[in-house]
């Protein structure tokens, strides 16, 4: 059986159950047992859904547990300090620790909060980050919800959760929590345009919603999405870190302003659920960039031998590494400064994107030509056009600041210059200039 | 027509991650955009000046580790300074030599406190922090070799200072200064100058003009940032200060990023200084000794040092007895807070974090 | 260029400048300050930020001192351009102590003088929000005064080992040390 | 595909569920848990899109209703100041109960009274390309002439509620 299993790297995925490649063989023979069993038609369909969901969400749980892990691990590195390592080896029982020790604290709600809003909220925002998971293919014929509509889905899913954490927000009734929601709301309605516009584009090439489609469409051109919409990817994967709250644009929950932002009174396993709520939400974006734009299950050839689902959870750490990495480096943006730039920047990129997009598939439609010409001609207008947009972007709406160098002039000796002492005292004195706005 | 929006009074602190130390701020802001700002101090109000009255001048000393316990060697040198001026003390080559590479290494010390507070509050999740902690770590270390405490030193004596180095001082100082901190600025330097996110959050926040600086008597970071090449080190040089040549960096605009950028840049020039001062280290005695229960002449003295907040200054009245008659500390950081309502009235709360993490205040100055 | 030096100006040479134009603000000058008559203080104040050649331009420091029968209100006033400082004494009356405030003229001065109310009680006339900077309101009294007395029964705190109480002085009423005679 | 027993186990749930949460909705106490029953009968509607094999409608359904107005209806119950969060009582209460039961008795009448033409059950079939479709050769018209009023309502909004900056004020 070994034998037929190393014997077979080019051979295609088998189909007997304990060829672990595709696991829905392994369903597939579940469903059977049942079938001979004589169960009832609908028992074998529920059994199936039931087998999806508890893949997905065993996964979700595992994963939620080890990112706290790993993202503490990966900044603590970037920080020059070691990271958790003193529970278990190398600090692996940490997260455990955690969720244990956010169990049995206890569940403190603020006299004046609204019970029911104040409960539902945590669970509000985790459900949509785990539904998103649904719809994401996981090998050939591995994916609990084929749906045709996959993309508006996640869509809709990344919608709810905005809901769920202003009324999080709201209902902890504290000016802190009220400050955190306002931004959130703010934050997440705005970049949900330019998240909607950027996938328009990659949903144009694929020809089709269905998230399996768009990852047969890369299998069959034999090339990445990313490749063919750099500035899709950007602007999504920009967008998203803004939608999750995650550096450099976590206004909800800005430590150093509003303390805490919208789950400053939460305590125990509800703020837990936040917490993890928030994992599972990047582990979430990550999956939908890595199905959409890195190629899902499939890797060049690759993906024969070593099982899909396993190359999706390694390009799901691949993305998410970036996003840890830009948590651990980049300042945060002021709530003004990240809404002018999804406004001023992100949108309007994203619609020049799309009318390029528009104008190469319908070449590629009329005209017929093979893909293996069109394509690489493709690659690299869109690399020259991201680059050249980016560049003549920045050059006309940046913020004016460079009228100051960015380093400070060096004196060797004291030279005051005499001015006159500002005319009138009061307690403000008008000596002191306007706040001048920077305008981005 | 806006949309109307009541009033909402916010405390910033005592209890604010980001207030370092217990300094509350009282903000009454229309949506984002603050309206007024007053100032609550006093939490940390040990009333030294009334305990300094009771002690004789040595024992005064740790008072000064106490005050700005982020730059307590400059705390030290200011009163020391000024006794010795009251008492007409003359200190050996020696110890000003030290005294001077000390002062210069507990500014990089605090500037890397400050630099790393600042960019927290700008919103970096604790890297730059944790970096400049790294090399703030390395400096306390050589505080520790000489005198046994990291933070709440009291190194300096009436006379000189308290211990002479050990051998192993200068070779681990040469390390530091030579091979370790250069390297170390360079990359915070990658890091933070000229970064766009910083340069949209500190570029115009907290803007200070030159005239306002001078008629509120601000001092340190705070006058250079608005274009005031004022530094105590230069106007009245103490210590050999007068010996070593070193630049005082001057910024554009008096906002926080030019007071975050010539943080960065006066630490640089301290590493030349120090350098000078450990090429020069002459032999001879660290300390004059003087009666531990000094009674110098009666009168008053008044002297200042350039501390990493501004200009330190101890006005000491003596009436021949062994204990100060009146001890008098200008405190840099509550002047610099002077101007902290022109500063934020006007600009978000946001704003207003990061321009307190500018003005880089050390609540146990302020409040003594 | 050398290396400057902050010059102190002998107090008989800015007496002479104000009473060039202020002639009664000037009560006397010692070689290390000036005292200035409280009533014109004000206009001296002005006088010396104002004129080219004492500049003053820069308030360093402001403070008080309890000389037992008055209280000192000390201020160091400094010119950046001309690198010189200038120490400047206004004398009040010990038990109801008033001095105008210098806010107006610069207003570094704002919260040194909330602090010299605070502590000393000290009333500067003019300012524009005369509150207490650290205790809190009803604190009774003001700790820096040489009266304040930190132990109930006279006794002062601190300096067992170096006697300074005159023989008979533990407890019982408080008798100050006048400054000047070292004893 | 299961077969009826599945479908109709899921209409009725998904009917009762909204049914229930718009008659909370109205009767809710606090407003913003009124906001939420509605979202949640949003959602309900979106499931008995997906029963009648309407994907496309359904997803949007959430997409729209669940996700804006819900947020919509919230921003509007907190930025209008000095409304009290609380469903007070009216007078009208009586009045109006007895006008919903009218208009229930209405619907009732005609949904049993009309022969409803009821077509045999087609397989789920995928909505999304048919709807670009339609969207774009026969009603080319009309989704143009929509697209200009939203954008024409979207940018008088903007302008209604723009604060005019100092200068402008100034001057």
């Amino acid at each position: 059986m070994i034998g037929a299993l190393l014997a077979a790297p080019t051979a295609l995925v088998t189909d007997n159950w304990w060829d672990i490649r595709d696991l829905s063989n392994l369903s597939g023979a579940i469903l059977d047992l049942i079938e001979d069993a004589g169960g009832p038609g609908w028992l074998t369909y529920v059994v199936g859904a039931l087998l999806g969901t508890l893949g997905i969400v065993s996964f979700i749980g595992g994963v939620a547990i080890i990112n706290i892990w790993i993202e503490r691990r990966v900044v603590g590195r970037m920080q020059s300090r070691l990271g958790p390592n003193r529970v278990g080896p190398f600090g692996l029982l940490q997260p455990v620790a955690d969720a244990i020790k956010l169990m049995q604290k206890e569940v403190l709600q603020p006299r004046v909060a609204d019970g029911l809003v104040f409960t539902v909220a945590p669970i509000a925002f985790t459900v949509p980050g785990i539904a998103l998971l649904a719809v994401i293919p996981w090998g050939r014929n591995m994916v609990l919800a084929d749906l045709d509509v996959g993309i508006v889905f996640l869509f809709a899913m990344s919608s709810l959760a905005a809901l769920a954490v202003f009324i999080g927000g709201y209902g902890s009734n504290n000016k802190y929590a009220l400050f955190g929601s306002m931004r959130v709301i703010a934050m997440l309605v705005t970049y949900e345009i330019p998240i909607v516009l950027s996938l328009l584009g990659v949903v144009m090439f694929a020809g089709s919603m269905n998230l399996n489609q768009i990852v047969l469409f890369q299998a069959d051109n034999w090339l990445f999405l990313i490749m063919l919409q750099p500035l899709a990817f950007l602007i999504y994967f920009l967008s998203s870190s803004a939608e999750l709250n995650r550096t450099p644009a976590d206004l909800a929950e800005a430590e150093s302003e509003i303390a805490g932002g919208y789950h400053v009174e939460y305590s125990g396993m509800k703020f837990g659920l936040y917490y993890a709520a928030e994992l599972i939400n990047a582990v979430a974006v990550s999956t939908i960039i890595a199905t959409v734009f890195l190629g899902g299950w499939w890797l060049y050839k690759i993906d024969e031998i070593v099982p899909g689902w396993m190359i999706v959870i390694g390009k799901i750490y691949a993305v998410y590494f970036v996003f840890i990495w830009t948590r651990g480096t980049l300042p945060r943006f002021r709530i003004d400064q990240l809404l002018a730039f999804a406004w001023k920047w992100m949108t309007p990129m994203a619609i020049i994107n799309i009318l390029l997009v528009a104008g190469e598939v319908v070449l590629w439609e009329e005209t017929g030509w093979s893909a293996g010409l069109l394509l690489p001609l493709y690659i690299a207008i869109n690399g020259a056009m991201t680059a050249v947009l980016i560049v003549a972007w920045v050059r006309v709406m940046a913020p004016k600041f460079q009228r100051y160098p960015d380093r400070p002039r060096m004196y060797d000796g004291i030279d005051v210059p005499s001015l006159p002492a500002p005319a009138s005292i009061g307690p403000t004195a008008p000596g002191a200039a306007p706040a001048r706005r920077a305008t981005v | 027509m806006a949309i109307k929006s009541d009033l909402v009074e916010v405390n910033i602190g005592p209890q604010h991650p980001s207030t370092h130390g217990v300094f509350r701020m009282v903000a009454i802001i229309d949506g984002e955009r603050i309206v007024d700002v007053k100032m609550v101090v006093g939490y940390l109000h040990r009333s030294m000046e009334k305990l300094a009255e009771e002690r004789t001048y040595t024992q005064n000393i740790p008072f000064t580790d106490r005050m700005d316990y982020l730059a307590a060697m400059t705390g030290n040198l200011g009163y020391v300074l000024s006794v010795e001026k009251l008492a007409g003390v003359e200190v050996p080559e020696r110890a000003q030599y030290l005294r001077t590479i000390f002062a210069e290494l507990q500014r990089i010390a605090s500037h890397e406190m400050a630099t790393g507070a600042f960019i927290n509050d700008c919103g970096a999740w604790q890297t730059p922090v944790m970096w400049c902690f790294r090399d703030r770590e390395k400096v306390l270390d050589l505080f520790e070799m000489v005198c046994g405490a990291r933070i709440t030193t009291n190194y300096m004596r009436i006379g000189g200072v308290a211990f002479d180095i050990p051998d192993e001082f200068l070779p681990a100082l040469d390390r530091l200064i030579n091979d370790d901190l250069p390297r170390r600025f360079e990359e915070l330097e990658q890091l933070i100058v000229g970064n766009e996110i910083i340069l949209m959050r500190a570029r115009d926040v907290g803007i200070v003009t030159p005239e306002l600086a001078i008629n509120a008597s601000l001092s340190g970071p705070m006058i250079r940032s608005a274009g005031i090449a004022w530094d105590i080190r230069k106007a009245d040089p103490y210590c050999v200060y007068d010996r070593v040549n070193f630049d005082i960096p001057v910024g554009y605009n008096g906002d926080s990023y030019d007071r975050m950028v010539i943080r960065i840049e006066e630490m640089k020039q301290s590493l030349r200084i120090i350098r000078q001062c450990m090429s020069d280290l002459p032999a001879g005695p660290h300390k004059v000794d003087v009666p531990l229960a000094l009674r110098p002449p009666a009168g008053e003295a008044y002297s200042r040092v350039e501390s990493p907040k501004g200009e330190l200054g101890f006005y000491v009245v003596s009436d021949g007895s062994s204990a100060p008659y009146r001890w008098h500390v200008r405190p840099p950081s509550l002047i610099n807070l002077t101007v902290l309502r022109e500063m934020t009235v006007g600009q978000t709360i946001a704003d207003a974090i990061v321009t307190l993490g500018s003005i880089d205040i050390n609540v146990g100055e302020v409040d003594r | 260029m050398p290396h400057a030096v902050t010059v102190t100006l002998p107090g008989q040479a800015v007496a002479e400048r104000i009473r060039s134009s202020l002639p009664p603000a000037v009560r006397d000058a010692t070689d290390g300050y000036v005292v200035l008559e409280p009533a014109h203080a004000f206009e001296a104040m002005q006088f010396i930020r104002d004129d080219e050649q004492l500049d003053g331009k820069y308030l360093v420091q402001l403070c008080s001192v309890d000389m037992i029968t008055r209280i000192d209100v000390v201020y160091h006033i400094a010119s950046l351009a001309q690198n010189h400082i200038i120490e400047v004494k206004v004398p009040a009356d010990h038990e109801q102590p008033e001095v105008p405030s210098v806010t107006p003229i610069w207003v570094g001065a704002k919260l040194q003088e909330r602090e010299v109310y605070d502590l000393m009680g000290v009333v500067f006339t003019g300012h524009p929000e005369l509150t207490r900077l650290f205790l809190w309101d009803k604190f009774p009294g003001h700790p820096l005064r040489k009266d304040f007395m930190a132990l109930p029964g006279g006794q002062k705190p601190g300096l067992s080992q170096f006697p300074k109480q005159v023989p008979g002085q533990t407890g019982g009423e408080f008798r100050p040390r006048v400054p000047g005679t070292g004893e | 595909m299961i077969d009826d027993a599945g479908i109709v186990v899921a209409f009725w749930i998904l009917s009762a569920t909204t049914v229930i949460c718009a008659l909370m909705v109205a009767a809710a106490r606090n407003l913003i848990h009124a906001v939420l029953f509605l979202a949640l009968t949003f959602v309900g509607v979106a499931g008995i899109y997906i029963v009648l094999s309407a994907d496309f409608v359904a997803v949007v359904q959430v997409l729209i209703y669940a996700g804006a107005v819900g947020v919509l209806m919230t921003f509007a119950i907190m930025l209008t100041p000095g409304a009290d969060r609380l469903n007070s009582s009216t007078v009208f209460q009586a009045p109006a109960l007895v006008l919903s039961a009218l208009v229930l008795a209405v619907i009732v009448f005609v949904a049993l009274d009309t022969e409803w033409a009821i077509s045999d059950r087609q397989a789920f079939s995928a909505t999304a390309r048919s709807l670009g479709e339609a969207f774009l050769k026969p009603y080319i018209v009309p989704f143009e002439v929509a697209s200009v009023l939203l954008a024409a309502a979207m940018i008088g909004a903007i302008v209604l509620s723009r604060e005019e900056p100092e200068d402008e004020r100034a001057a």
